[in-house]
């Protein structure tokens, strides 16, 4: 029984808008997304080596949620993610290498080990954090768009949560607040139905989430997940709403993983969920359904995508070598960082 | 494998000796108890996050739902402080919630309604309400757990009145406190620990309860005492195992519930020993170490010999990397060194 | 400056509506709200004196929610208080003795002298509980419902809370819970405009309450609370609703508080509100407007009303001669009900 | 009188000598330290319910608005975790939040963000952002606070790694520690007590700061020491005093931070009484008498003569009439009491 069928219309209709974007961005797009699936991948076959001891939660199926709501933001714009990081971390810049050190556990790990994969973080790229605690961060983004509205910086603070932790009563707090002081904040709500291995229908009554934010009296939007472009174009005008200092929006973007929630392969076989409702989704699998957009445009073909797939497996591969190659931590690293000087 | 369960496998403890009774693992034997409640008393329900899931608990909700329905066994939505409230609302009006988190550190977001409310309403009410309530979590701990999923919050929770701590060490206490548990008409916090859930023990078959507030031997010694629950004891009871072949004969108490704490066993193992090491999974400073240690030094400063020690966590957040966390946790050689110290070895 | 205008309409157009109902009835609705007024009066009148240390929060100008959700409910209804608890207390038919005695922290009093003002209890009337927490009770009536759903039971409970208290994050998961499980209960949210002395609109966006409510997927109503039958009558269809097992429903009326936040007297001078906000309320004194239908209708006189308040004002005297004659409890009374056997 | 203003008042301390400097009372004194905090760095800003409204939380923020607008000062929604996070959220991002709450109590509904969050940013990142938030609360008693505003949640925190704890006796600490706290680049919470909120004491103008972790001697004496912060301490010292008359000579610590805690001025102290008596204004059982207690035991153990005792609050919650407080907070003639049998009079 397929609970949560997609209900989108795909790129249906996009063709026309296609000339109002540069061809370069399209592909970047495209290779974004690309370079998160093959690294997800990547991890995902090597995660029974053993190597990586921590808990991983893939993406593969949610990439253009990060890659479009990343590229409307500037690199100085902040990103808060859950504890389903990989994605916001590597759309946001993140480096490859310091993320595969934190799985390995290894002293140049992007917070020195210290984080694991539920806690990427590199401040150097505005990916500001993220918390292994469903919600934590959306108040402590919001907390950060406060920052910005106090200081007069320009900035916006983007925070993905997911459907569950609308569940979460800070969640409500942080909407309150963010709605009464009019901040530069979006609330990327990526809805695929599912807490772990619990549907929507045990959690939440009947109701559209992006009504409910519009309850908080703030901008509220619904966005196919599965669309790129969709994403970045409602994300451009969430930003830009932001900047122009007219405050927050919230934005419901249903997409689906295609994995476990947490480490690698599917579990759908256990039951929770239909093999059948993970396979409608596939057919309209964000990387997929984008590329026979672009291909269909004469933008790209299969050449251009595997010699893209090359370069990132090559990266990947250099990365994940390195990663083995790095140094552990000491005794000694243990006891810095416990108070700031 | 989902997170840690690689892990949890591989880790090796004495095997129970089958001619004793019947085995069964750690997790089971919670799962017993949940399932005997059930069936005996209909106000017992059960709810948390994935408790009718497939992974259920680590398995300790495994079969419920079906067994008892979706109406008495049911998923939760992500509201640890407003679950926390609901149960205790319907706990003051005839039922006996169990609600069960997978980390102790989610029951942080519900410190208002634990600690303001269900701990206090009997008294506030004058006895007009009881608030029979269960809360149950497994400690966390290693691969990539980190300072987010690791916490024993059991160290914060000791000042609180109203409330009682329990701790269980092995699958017959587990079962058995359990039940003791649901039966008791106050909140309950259950502290298990993920490095236990696949321990093997013998576990009777049917009700039985494990009293509060009564520890037990498992091991007797003269040279020192060793006091403490859950992970923690079972590390220590391998320590003075081992330290037996070095001529160091320690006396290690399973405290089982830290609240009510059984002061009385304490006291007479001191008598005989003179030294005390308290352990905890929690951090060393503020906690239960710090309580234990603290009643030596106020109520059996006469049998003391020497200092006491604890064994806790550092005064640090838990680290994700096992790479770091080898530093972090105690283990089996520095509690062998601690003891060897203490009895001047 | 008013801030916070009454924007309701009183008892015009409600002429038609009184033959509907037996005069009994409508005389007991007054006679409730007088009795609480003259009680909080009283109370506040002596509260110099120091016999009562505890901290009060007085109903007077808000006696028509209490008095009109009260009328709609039967003794085993249950009833939840916020922490401005008399008249909820009064109104479900609490003992005046037993209150007056908490107040005077004495043996007798309804929780023997643990709770205070701030939790009135009283279980044998369905007076099921308040905290001196913010919202506290929220969650916790919730489960009350929870209980009488899984038990196959016919009561319905009903939960005051302020305004204020939607602000926090526990209300947000109650209200979805209650939702999700179509739980009979009623949310009863009292309006008022200010928290201690904070007004909305340092606190919340601009938007509507009962329309935030209404994004639970739960019914919502709005309902004037300076009008007593009105009260009676939204609270009538939101018990029906929950008798039937047709789930929750918020409800939000606007009331005015005449006194302080807490204590006694007005602190309006000290500028947090404007003293003609009060004022222009007074004009719609849940009490006086309700005496002006009834009169008009020729219900009730001043004589009537004058015999009725010579009968309030001796059991209250009564009252507080029991409450000081009373017993204060001794250092054994200390240590009972900690934990229960 | 709002609450339990007519009680404060009515509670009699020791003048302050004016010949000393310039008396202010306590509240003012955290008052002119916000000030001078807000007026030194434009990152300060001060929030929390009804810290613009004209009771001003005790006085404490009394004019701060006026003097520094609306932007930097100002009201919160009832939301004390969501604005737990949302100041810690600021913290990391440039700014020195001042996060104030009546009363300790409201802060256990932001455990989640305190202890999951602000506490172990700093660790988890590896040291990329700090999180200098300071939160403020004043321990409630009397006049029916209760169960539910009277907690003191020190003993619930100390356990916490990441946090400081601060608990000024004095008006002079309140301020010197106030603006340590707001300049610290951690989390450090502030617990103030309402029934110190109009002490007098000499306060100097102008910038100084108390440094964490180093305690003070209120009283110098040899036969036992007593140590402690906050109200407790203020008590403690109070029979001190009275029982030098009978010839009982002790010695009194203020810690005046609990977290750090000054070791090295307890070892020195009891070095030359051998005797503890450890106070605080929370629950003895498991909290800072705990701690420090427990301490005594390992690390002071040879200097101690006799048991060590704590002064706490028994393990119950808060009643709220005052015929039921009389019996449940320590007064001077308890402490004394106490004292007198520790020194075997
Ligand atoms: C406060 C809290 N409760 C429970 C958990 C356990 N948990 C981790 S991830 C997760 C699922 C969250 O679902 P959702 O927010 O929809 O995000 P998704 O995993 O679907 O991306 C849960 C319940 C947690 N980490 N924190
Ligand atoms: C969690 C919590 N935060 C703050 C307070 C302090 N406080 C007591 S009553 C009150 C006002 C609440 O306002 P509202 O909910 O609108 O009810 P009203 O007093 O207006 O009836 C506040 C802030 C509290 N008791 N609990
Ligand atoms: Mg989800
Ligand atoms: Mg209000």
């Amino acid at each position: 029984m397929i609970r949560y069928p997609y209900q989108g219309t795909s790129f249906d209709d996009w063709q026309h808008k296609l000339s109002s974007y540069a061809p370069e961005f399209l592909l970047k797009l495209f290779r974004d997304m690309l370079r998160i699936r093959i690294i997800e991948e990547e991890v995902e076959r090597r995660y029974f080596q053993d190597h990586m001891k921590t808990p991983i939660h893939l993406v593969i199926g949610q990439e253009a949620t990060s890659v479009g709501a990343c590229a409307a933001m500037t690199r100085a714009d902040l990103l808060y993610a859950s504890h389903r990081t990989h994605g916001n971390y590597l759309a946001k810049g993140g480096d490859l290498k310091a993320m595969l050190c934190e799985f390995h556990c290894r002293i140049n790990g992007c917070t020195g080990s210290r984080g694991g994969s539920m806690h990427l973080m590199d401040k150097s790229v505005g990916m500001a954090g993220s918390s292994a605690i469903v919600a934590g961060v959306v108040p402590i983004a919001t907390g950060a768009a406060l920052a910005a509205q106090m200081h007069g910086e320009s900035y916006v603070t983007t925070v993905f949560l997911g459907d569950a932790a609308t569940e979460e009563g800070a969640v409500s707090e942080a909407l309150n607040f963010a709605a009464l002081k009019q901040l530069p904040i979006v609330y990327f709500c990526e809805n695929n139905f599912y807490s772990v291995q619990s549907p929507l229908v045990t959690r939440q009554p009947k109701r559209e989430l992006y009504k409910w934010a519009a309850g908080y009296g703030m901008a509220s939007e619904l966005v196919d997940g599965t669309n790129v472009l969709a994403v970045y174009e409602t994300m451009q005008t969430a930003v830009a709403r932001a900047k122009r200092g007219e405050g927050p929006t919230f934005i419901e973007s249903p997409v689906y993983r295609f994995r476990a929630h947490g480490g690698a392969g599917d579990d759908s076989k256990t039951g929770y969920r239909d093999i059948a409702e993970r396979e409608a989704w596939e057919k309209v699998c964000p990387l997929e359904t984008y590329f026979t957009f672009l291909k269909s445009a004469g933008l790209i073909d299969e050449t251009v995508r595997n010699t893209m797939a090359g370069e990132i497996m090559a990266e990947t591969m250099e990365a994940f070598d390195y990663a083995l190659a790095s140094p552990k931590p000491t005794e000694a690293d243990l006891y810095t960082h416990v108070y700031a000087d | 494998m989902p997170w840690d369960e690689g892990l949890v496998n591989s880790l090796v403890y004495d095997a129970p000796d089958p001619n004793e009774g019947r085995v069964l693992g750690y997790a089971q034997a919670v799962n017993e108890a949940l399932s005997l409640a059930l069936d005996h008393d209909p106000a017992v329900f059960v709810t948390g996050q994935g408790v009718d899931d497939p992974t259920a608990m680590f398995g300790v909700t495994k079969g419920l739902q079906e067994k008892f329905n979706a109406g008495r066994v049911f998923d939760s939505p992500l509201s640890e402080e407003g679950m926390m409230g609901i149960c205790t609302g319907a706990a003051m009006h005839g039922m006996r919630p169990v609600f069960m988190h997978n980390r102790p550190d989610f029951i942080l977001l519900a410190f208002n309604q634990l600690v303001t409310h269900a701990a206090k309403m009997h008294y506030m009410d004058n006895g007009q309400t009881t608030v029979p309530l269960v809360v149950w979590a497994a400690i966390g701990r290693g691969w990539g757990s980190g300072a987010q999923h690791s916490q024993s919050i059991q160290g914060l929770l000791l000042t609180v009145p109203g409330l009682k701590i329990v701790m269980p060490s092995t699958p017959y206490d587990a079962k058995g406190l359990m039940l003791s548990a649901i039966a008791d008409n106050n909140p309950v916090l259950v502290f298990e620990h993920r490095w236990l859930m696949k321990k093997e023990g013998v576990v009777p078959e049917g009700m039985y309860r494990v009293p509060f507030g009564k520890g037990v031997y498992r091991r007797r010694g003269k040279d020192l005492t060793i006091v403490g629950a859950s992970h923690a004891l079972e590390l220590s009871l391998q320590a003075a195992n081992k330290l037996a072949a070095e001529g160091i004969d320690a006396e290690v108490i399973d405290l089982r519930t830290l609240k009510p704490l059984d002061e009385e066993i304490i006291a007479a193992s001191l008598q005989k020993t003179g030294r005390l090491l308290v352990v905890d999974t929690g951090w060393a400073m503020g906690g239960v170490c710090a309580e234990i240690g603290c009643l030596a030094a106020e109520k059996w400063f006469e049998h003391l010999k020497g200092p006491v020690r604890r064994i806790g966590l550092p005064d640090i957040p838990h680290p994700a990397g096992y790479t770091l966390e080898q530093f972090f946790y105690p283990d089996v050689a520095r509690i062998s060194q601690t003891i060897r110290e203490m009895c001047g070895k």
